[in-house]
């Protein structure tokens, strides 16, 4: 394996070191080092956003711990879980008091230990409202909306959250503009390649060069079709072509997009999938009034892409403008 | 009598010497951590029995849950967890018997562990070698049975459930992902449960309170 | 090669389009569809500066197209010089009658072309300085820091050079404080992996599963030593010894620091990096004022990292914090 | 007579015949693509010329030199189009013979393009078949040579120079990071100088006006 590692088995420990070394201003760790706030955390009178889930994905999670963005992260080994309880630690250290939303990937480990953490942090007289990013149109059939996987898509939800919450919002609003975007929101990807867990040593799963696979998780979960690899442009019609279906656009919508490369994908291959992305688009009068391109939501060195289109009103515009900045990403 | 707190600590006591299987059978559909888990999570809830010394029943459960889930935040650990914190709320009725209490408190934490992990019985998991223990629990409680018996047969269901399991189909967690891999073998959670209840009904009966 | 592409003859002009439909506020191509310049350029009174160079490095070129950094770049083929006339066109669509800097890698193609260019631009009667970064440590040794590739360091240049011409420096100002900051530059990397050029079609080298190239030039080019691939708290050290000694630092510098991935290496080995790049420089009691960490000069997929140190001082230190905003890149 | 506008063409079309041979060349030790620079730059200048036919002979060179820089941005094209500029830049003295401007011509591409390239005699490059070629035109201007016997000379003089690069270590471009793949092949770029000269010498010479 191609890796800058010492001990595989301190992976998470040693990565978090050097984010915490190089961002002493922004970041600290609430007590547990895996519990990852703002370094102005709590801010008082303000509605506290908590995520977390396993590591390998970064940006994703930690790197939207910021202003305008997320006030603390429950960080887990790679591709697994943080615990309960550095959920609860992330908690008690960014409430400030007007309730904490839990906004997080719709994973089964997570939802268990996120719903165990809002149990506990109750018991400490916090109250706690849930979201979970479900976008990936992969995951489930249409009518299965619920069961679908959380990926690239929550770079939205983080953002629409926090500038929400930085606005002044209650709770119970940001909850609702939140799942508003949510329902608004998929995804779908493609693998071109396995990552390799570091102490694991071996790859994920076994794709042969010249194929990819379509709608393939994040953590190497089956997708929906396995293939041969097609030129971007018809990979970018594939994926176009599931998103709208789910998400009924139609002429006179308007989307904003993310084009999320997994790891290894250069970004000269975003920009080239995202030109026929915009075409097709284009030929059915949706504007795509904002784009993001670049890694926002990784599988440590998987090659692939995904994009996202998120269905916009005049609200969801204005808080994806607010300024957000985190060590990360800056808006 | 044989307090609570001994039966955890024999219980976990017990539980190391079962890592290397429940890794084996947790690598076989899944990431291979299930013994590894077990033992970290036995290991503190052990160290912390000491300290719980004053606690009553429902309490110590509490805190052996809160413990287990900081401890071992793994699927299994923060389903048993869950299990633990949510039995040691169920309170004790008014005239039931021990193997009574014991049967509603197994079942309130079936339920917790159903929902928590939106799994059901027949989906591969702990809950198809729990299930059935329930079942002979509360069979226990309405033919009077003592706690003893109840937890052998308990124990005796779970190991039956273990079995099924090689047919099942995983529908949840990291197994559901490789289909296929899981065939012929048993669930390794199952598995877990089933050694917890044997482990649990021997340190109870060798106790000599409860000889007959 | 797993890799989203249509035509590989087309790969730069088809990820050009993309990047011109993804940013239309921000850039726009000066005649020749290789000639991108800001969309507000020529900022009139400011002086100009222009870069280039091959193109499978984004951010690297073209990624630093913006307010406070540079004004214009001529995009190449993959690793190949752009054409004098297409940095002539550059140079005319960005003059705002204060001069044009320069500002590219040491690498022949790329001296030839600019020259020629700087010589077509003074038949035009603009005035034409000239900065190549140079930082590659390994590529040439001390005393023969004339002929060092230039890499990831030019990052730290154009955010010098860009925030000097932004707060109105002359011409010369602008040079001599950007070629200060060349001389305190110094980069050194490691290579893990090949990258495949899309037109070519196969690795540009190899390397053996288990190695790694120290050193080693990000198209490719051979490094000081090729060896089993170390710990990445090793891999710091020979780093950093080799940046120290040939830029002399001791007690009492204070530096920036950039941790720059490759391609294909996640952000969480760059931290792991990054944590024993801070110990070594700790212990020599060299305070890091500022980090990055990121792609910020890639090879296409390579698999590697680069480090590299800036000696500080106070006008570099607020040259560095000045605002400066691309589609690629805020601070 | 011959009109420089006419000599330069039929290079142009000569090299057409060449691609194959310079691509595999170039291939050794470059990458490859010589023969498509060549041919790229050809058509370019080939359909220029028009255009230029009230131009002197000077601003002719300049111009070819600049559309070359355009049309074929490589290496090899960059450096043949500074040469065309600088020696485009020579204007002629009071009572020099052709062939002492064309030598001087020459010498003053040479230089112009070990400036740019920062290259010398000996670095495995172009300038290893331009550079015995100069002399030639140089010992050819001394002797009082006409014109056809100097270029005759000087292309022979370059594809000499030519075969001396296959013991040649590159020094400079993309073929000195590949040092070894080179040894025993002759250098493209020098075999580039080399066919231009051959086809010039032959096309002035085919000339009825400057047949002896
Ligand atoms: N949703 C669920 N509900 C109940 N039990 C589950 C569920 N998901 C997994 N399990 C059980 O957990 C066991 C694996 O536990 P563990 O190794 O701790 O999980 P992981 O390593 O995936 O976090 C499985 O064998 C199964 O019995
Ligand atoms: N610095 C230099 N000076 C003179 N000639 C050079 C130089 N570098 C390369 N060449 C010549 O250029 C030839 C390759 O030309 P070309 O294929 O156009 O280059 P590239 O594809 O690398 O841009 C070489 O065979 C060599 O003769
Ligand atoms: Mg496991
Ligand atoms: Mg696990
Ligand atoms: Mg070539
Ligand atoms: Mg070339």
């Amino acid at each position: 394996m191609q890796k800058i590692l010492n001990d595989p088995d301190r992976f998470v420990d040693e990565l978090l070191d050097g984010i915490m070394i190089a961002h002493p201003d922004e970041l600290r760790a609430a007590g547990d080092p895996r519990a990852i706030v703002r370094a102005d955390a709590p801010i008082v009178g303000k509605v506290a956003i908590a995520t977390g889930g396993g590591s390998g994905h970064l940006p994703l999670f930690l790197g939207y711990v910021g202003a305008g963005l997320v006030d603390g992260v429950a960080v887990g080994n790679v591709f697994a879980s943080p615990s309960a309880d550095t959920m609860l630690e992330v908690t008690k250290a960014i409430d400030g008091g007007r309730g904490v939303l839990y906004l997080y990937g719709n994973y089964g480990g997570d939802i268990m230990n996120f719903d165990l953490a809002a149990e506990l942090a109750a018991d400490d007289g916090i109250e706690v409202a849930t979201i979970r990013g479900a976008d990936d149109v992969a995951s489930a059939p249409k009518g299965q909306e619920r069961r679908r996987r959380g990926i690239a898509g929550i770079f939205f939800l983080y953002k629409i959250a926090g500038a929400a919450a930085a606005a002044g919002a209650s709770l119970a609003e940001v909850v609702a503009v939140t799942e508003r975007a949510a329902a608004n929101l998929r995804t779908m990807g493609v693998a071109l390649s396995p990552c390799i867990v570091p102490a694991a040593g071996r790859p994920t799963f076994e794709l042969p060069q010249g194929e990819m696979e379509i709608g393939m998780g994040i953590h190497g979960e089956p997708g929906v079709r396995r293939g041969v690899l097609a030129p971007a442009d018809s990979i970018a019609d594939e994926l176009v072509e599931a998103i709208l279906a789910d998400l009924d656009l139609a002429a006179g919508d308007r989307v904003a997009a993310l084009v999320n490369g997994l790891g290894a994908t250069p970004k000269e291959e975003l920009y080239i999938l995202y030109r026929q992305v915009h075409r097709l688009l284009r030929e059915r009068s949706i504007p795509v009034d904002r784009v993001w391109l670049g890694e926002f939501a990784t599988s440590l060195e998987m090659a692939g892409a995904s994009l996202t289109l998120l269905r916009l009103d005049d609200e969801l515009v204005r808080l994806l403008d607010a300024p957000a900045r985190s060590p990360f990403w800056v808006r | 009598m044989t307090t609570l707190s001994g039966v955890i600590a024999g219980v976990a006591e017990d539980l190391a010497g079962a890592r290397d299987e429940l890794n084996r059978l947790d690598g076989v559909a899944g990431d291979g951590d299930l013994g590894v888990t077990v033992a970290a999570g036995s290991a503190a809830v052990l160290a912390l029995l000491p300290e719980l010394a004053d606690e009553e029943a429902g309490a110590l459960l509490r805190r052996c849950g809160r413990e287990l889930a900081r401890a071992a935040p793994s699927t299994s650990g923060t389903l048993i967890a869950t299990a633990l914190m949510a039995a040691g709320r169920v309170s004790g009725e008014p005239g039931e018997t021990v193997t009574a209490f014991v049967a509603r408190a197994a079942s309130v934490a079936f339920d917790s562990i159903s929902e928590r992990g939106r799994a059901s019985l027949g989906d591969r998991t702990m809950l198809d070698a729990l299930g059935p223990a329930v079942t002979a629990l509360e069979a226990g409680a309405a033919t009077g049975a003592s706690i003893v018996d109840a937890l052998l047969a308990a124990a005796a269901a779970a190991a039956a459930g273990v079995e099924d399991t090689r047919t099942m189909e995983p529908k949840v967690g990291r197994a559901a992902w490789l289909a296929g891999r899981a065939a012929g073998n048993v669930d390794a959670g199952a598995q877990l449960v089933a050694l917890i209840l044997r482990s649990a009904a021997g340190r109870v009966s060798r106790d000599p309170d409860q000889r007959p």
